[in-house]
């Protein structure tokens, strides 16, 4: 991280914005491309007034047609320039999958280095924000096992800010996921001017010795509220977030269980084949006889996504008392 | 409404009666109360999303119209509030998906204006654009298999949705299997900021249909009896076997793309303004009365009608439950699978 | 499984044929569909022929767009027929993404129950045949992680048929996946007739004390030849054909698992994010304290696919010794 | 050969010299040969692929002879070959890919026939149909955006290619952003199996381009030069910011789709041997020396050097070695990233 003297306090959206803002400004090669992302300035407002300033050349409303958003960008990017392409709403991405896995993870690979694919694709996904089946997906567990590709969830403003300069820089097809219910909800200070967070790498946001809790997006948050709770109690819990989805830091994550000899995995998507998965995979060859508990996974019920109705809603989504109920069980175990 | 005290005015009605011109003119007056009706809750904080189809109206009572009921298959999209009254559903179905009840078709899953019901021949459809058009082409491939003369699917999306390759993938099916389709597109001018120009090049949509080799046309979608002259005659060319049809009604969204929008970061007043001179409920208003096919306490008796009408359901459906934490897990299979089993 | 009185000798293709035949002579709901599957009866000829006994209106010759094979395939199903659509190779079901995620999948969730969406999606996968980049992949970890789908990948002929017929009489989406690899090379016993076995059940393929493997597709018969040669050598291995990839069937693991104490799981597709992922997860959290060694992936290495050129496809497909091999390391940890 | 004893016929040339005819015309001999080359290498068992572009030898190198070296950009697909020598791929280059030898410039990862060249202009592409389209919009995009005047790209597919709705968006796209891009389909009336007519209803293809706004245009890619005059106009045309064309070059594939297909199961030898008729490269032999473009001389001179030639770069390529194992790790991003850090 390059060395910063100030900084200032803005949410997610602001922290979108801000560095997708100074990309623009930075290099005449970006572009960005995305439903409604010109005169709307996004269904978020995150580029409200671009299309102003930097033209519509550069600033792209495109048709609804999610494929071609994506697999013009492809082309943009084997072409020297660095397109942003926004899918309105993660759950929209489906169209696009063919562009996404099977053409810009491959670019650099099947081409044997001739071309490459430096393209960035935002998307908000995530619930809690009364989005029913179609506004409210998690889809990171569709891409993550896909070699080539990269994967960023970003909690904090700083991070969202540090690791989508680190996807613009990327020469690589990076997947960048914000949490829409974090957008407005989450605040932090963020240094100005350009710097990057390294992709890959999580983040020990409280330590703790009795318990590692690994997690991303806004369970972070609220995983972070259970384990205060728990300090009150007098329970130790240490909470990594994740930060990066592919890669994943295994390092971090390693010596976090080593040291408090448990690991719960807490995520919002459903469970069987999600991003836990993996990680308790790793740490089942890696780790096994540092482990004092079965690992556990905190997560979705394995249903197509939160209904609209709020008992639905309530009920797909976890807590922060749940999430303390389950670090609680895992602390005592 | 100095209008009303002249000669009744002869209509062209596509063969309609009083009594079918009478209802689509309710259904369009229902169609605003109810728009009205959403917007207003969401106002005050009852439901945290609505929809309207306003300037739809025409376009959707006069296509709802040609359709047959307990015969076609309606394969709508989420603006399609007056396709979906037109077919039989009632306004206290409506407000039960608004609310999300329990006792809505979805169970309260879905967002608003999501619509389904097998009773009624309405496709269940998601939120993703383009996505349902494949299915209607293949309910009418199944009609066509099964020789069921007689039916046909009308299918909607509006004018930014043909952007989408799963349009053009359907059309090319349906047109290869001369399938008893109809494409109806509801060009309102904008995909929610997104206006016409950025969307298309040549703003014809219906002229597309060439070179996919079936039957074109373009319709004022403010005129209700236009929009059921051209949707009947597709319809009918469907049912007897005579193939798809693409349609282009011509419209105008005059409120924001939904509650969560603001069109004013988009658009002007005056261009919205400008179209309202052409709102299709007053001008059909005007027909009828012109026509002589109502007086003026005909209209005022309906419009009281529809309000009552609308309360009525609105308070039904706001005291009917929601769906129980536990409706989460049910009608994933049929069965209780789990991934592992 | 129904008594079958005879059976006869078929292999993978074969019983693809056999199976889909019956399906077609049983119910003339059945509608065939894809690309090239009429006159030239599919790539692989398994529908040769059927186009002139069932008729073009039955055996569909669909354009080249796979978004609406599946598409229309949803939509054929929510009104009553029962297609099974065919995807030509795996590798191109990326443009139906959409549909089989976003919408089959959802289908009768989405209407609470009043739609249902009885749908086989078929699709040759895998490698070793020098299909290179895009005639090779495993696709079952892009969607196993999919609430509302049911995906089976059968490894014997028997296994073919049954699993088939139980797709084809199901009521939920099934995504039917044959290795290509396994199409000729592997014949065996099929009962004649009409039988079904169970989605969501695996199969011991062969028993053993000292290790369990467990393995799906053209990997089984690999697995199995490995585990006959350490039977020779005196190593005991018991060999676990999943059949199923979503539901999985977690008795059959644990109580293998439980038995040998140590899990070794082998799969063609890449590693990260795998399914030897969840069943690792899976056995991570449910027989942690029965593990006498930590779990083992034996995976693909996490890159797109395996290249044309032989060494790089060599290099990317594992081997019955390099799978003897990894079972000698467990057996002797 | 009576014939070439007449005089001299004229030629439409569209402005090619004596020399570029010659050149197309050897473009044609030496696909020929290639073709017959990997197949004949796959009766060996000497590479498990091949796949031929016999039938449309002419299309490929009439618009290759449009292509503008070191400007154009071209986003072909798999059954290329002419293209791809054309634009300045040597038989060389063409037989690593057909060997999968690390000195392919895919490094043998790709099946045969999926070429590319940086150095050439020649975007990768995958086995993915339509996916490469939407690529060469945005490269036509990149191209516009830095003003590029004097460049465009060319982007084709075959006729079951428009069937996918990538190929319909990116169509889309082009048109509203009036890009430098020529789309030209290549129609042989077969998708593997698949006949024109079940894979459309409307099989001009071309009449597709007034639906998008864009212009047009079919021509016989029998003729190298008619095709020349259709693309190099379109490509003028693209250049100079007139915005994008649909064109379709009518052809035929003569060849099973490749070694893995027996053509016999979906069509007879007549239907073959009744297209065989027009087979352009004999065709273009008789147009040149009717034209006394060449001499009888020449021409046989000219297939000895192409049979040469040919047989140089066969055995220079099988010479080379595979990529080694290690390589399968190469090129995923830059840098050594594994999915664990
Ligand atoms: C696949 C997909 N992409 C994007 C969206 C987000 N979205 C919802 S409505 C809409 C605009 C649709 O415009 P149009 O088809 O013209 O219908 P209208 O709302 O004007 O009636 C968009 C982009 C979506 N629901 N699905
Ligand atoms: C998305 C996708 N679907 C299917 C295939 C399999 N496939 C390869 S070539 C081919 C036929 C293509 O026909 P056409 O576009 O007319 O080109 P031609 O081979 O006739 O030149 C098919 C179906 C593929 N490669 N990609
Ligand atoms: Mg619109
Ligand atoms: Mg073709």
């Amino acid at each position: 991280m390059a060395v910063t003297t100030s900084s200032k306090v803005l949410n997610n959206v602001e922290a979108v914005r801000e560095t997708l803002y100074e990309a623009m400004k930075a290099d005449d090669r970006t572009i960005i491309l995305g439903e409604d992302v010109g005169n709307r300035g996004n269904v978020f407002l995150i580029t409200k007034d671009f299309i102003n300033e930097f033209g519509p050349e550069r600033v792209i409303d495109t048709p609804i047609a999610e494929a071609s958003i994506v697999g013009i960008a492809v082309g943009m990017a084997m072409e020297g320039l660095r397109p942003i392409a926004e899918i309105q709403f993660a759950d929209f991405i489906y169209p696009a999958f063919n562009q996404i896995v099977g053409e810009a993870a491959k670019t650099r690979y099947r081409s044997n280095g001739e071309y490459t694919c430096p393209l960035v694709i935002r998307t908000p996904y995530g619930g809690g924000v009364r989005g029913a089946l179609s506004h409210s997906v998690s889809i990171e567990a569709l891409f993550y096992h896909v070699p080539g590709l990269k994967i960023v969830a970003p909690a904090f403003p700083a991070d969202v800010k540090g690791l989508l300069n680190a996807a613009i820089d990327d020469p690589d097809p990076v997947l960048f996921l914000e949490h829409k219910k974090t957008y407005r909800l989450i605040k932090g200070e963020v240094p100005e001017g350009h710097y990057t967070i390294p992709l890959g790498k999580a983040n020990v946001v409280k330590e703790g010795t009795q318990l590692t809790v690994v997690s991303y997006g806004l369970y972070v948050h609220w995983a972070l509220e259970a384990a205060q709770q728990l300090q009150s109690e007098g329970l130790s819990v240490e909470v990594v977030d994740l930060r990066s989805i592919r890669p994943m830091d295994k390092a971090t994550i390693l010596s976090s269980v080593e040291k408090t000899r448990k690991l719960l995995i807490i995520h919002e998507d459903n469970k069987f084949g999600g991003i836990g998965a993996e990680i308790s995979a790793m740490v089942a060859e890696e780790a096994l006889f540092h482990l004092d508990a079965p690992i556990r996974r905190h997560c979705a019920p394995d249903v197509p996504a939160m209904g609209y109705a709020l008992p639905l809603e309530e009920e797909y989504m976890s807590s922060p008392a749940e999430m303390a109920q389950a670090m609680r069980e895992m602390v005592k175990f | 409404m100095a209008k009303t005290e002249t000669k009744a005015t002869s209509l062209e009605r596509h063969g309609l009666t009083d009594e079918q011109l009478r209802q689509m003119f309710r259904n369009m007056l229902m169609q605003r109360q109810l728009d009205n009706r959403g917007f207003q809750l969401n106002r005050q904080g009852k439901v945290p999303f609505a929809l309207g189809s306003e300037g739809h109206e025409a376009l959707q009572a006069g296509a709802a119209m040609a359709f047959h009921r307990g015969k076609d298959i309606l394969a709508p999209y989420y603006r399609d509030l007056g396709l979906a009254l037109g077919i039989g559903l009632t306004p206290y179905e409506i407000l039960l998906s608004l609310f999300a009840r329990a006792a809505d078709h979805n169970g309260g899953r879905q967002f608003p204006n999501h619509y389904s019901s097998k009773a009624a021949g309405l496709m269940s459809f998601s939120s993703i654009l383009a996505a349902h058009i494949p299915h209607a082409v293949g309910a009418a491939y199944a009609i066509k298999y099964r020789k069921e003369t007689e039916r046909a699917v009308l299918v909607t999306c509006g004018d930014g949705t043909t952007s989408e390759g799963e349009w053009h993938e359907s059309m090319n099916f349906a047109a290869i299997h001369k399938l008893p389709l109809v494409m109806l597109v509801e060009n309102n001018e904008w995909a929610i900021s997104t206006p016409l120009d950025k969307q298309m090049a040549q703003p014809e949509i219906w002229k597309r249909a060439a070179g996919y080799g079936m039957p074109g046309k373009r319709f004022n979608g403010f005129d209700p009896i236009a929009t059921y002259g051209a949707v009947n005659e597709a319809l009918e060319r469907a049912r007897s076997g005579g193939g798809p049809t693409l349609l282009e009604g011509t419209c105008y969204r005059y409120l924001a793309h939904s509650t969560d929008d603001n069109d004013m970061t988009y658009r002007t007043k005056e261009e919205v303004t400008e179209h309202r001179k052409d709102d299709p409920v007053p001008q059909f208003e005007r027909s009828l009365l012109d026509a002589r096919v109502m007086s003026i306490a005909d209209v005022d008796a309906m419009k009281k009608d529809v309000l009552r009408e609308t309360n009525d359901a609105t308070d039904r459906a706001e005291a009917m439950p929601y769906p129980a934490a536990s409706d989460l897990y049910t009608h994933l299979y049929e069965g209780a699978w789990q991934p592992w089993q």
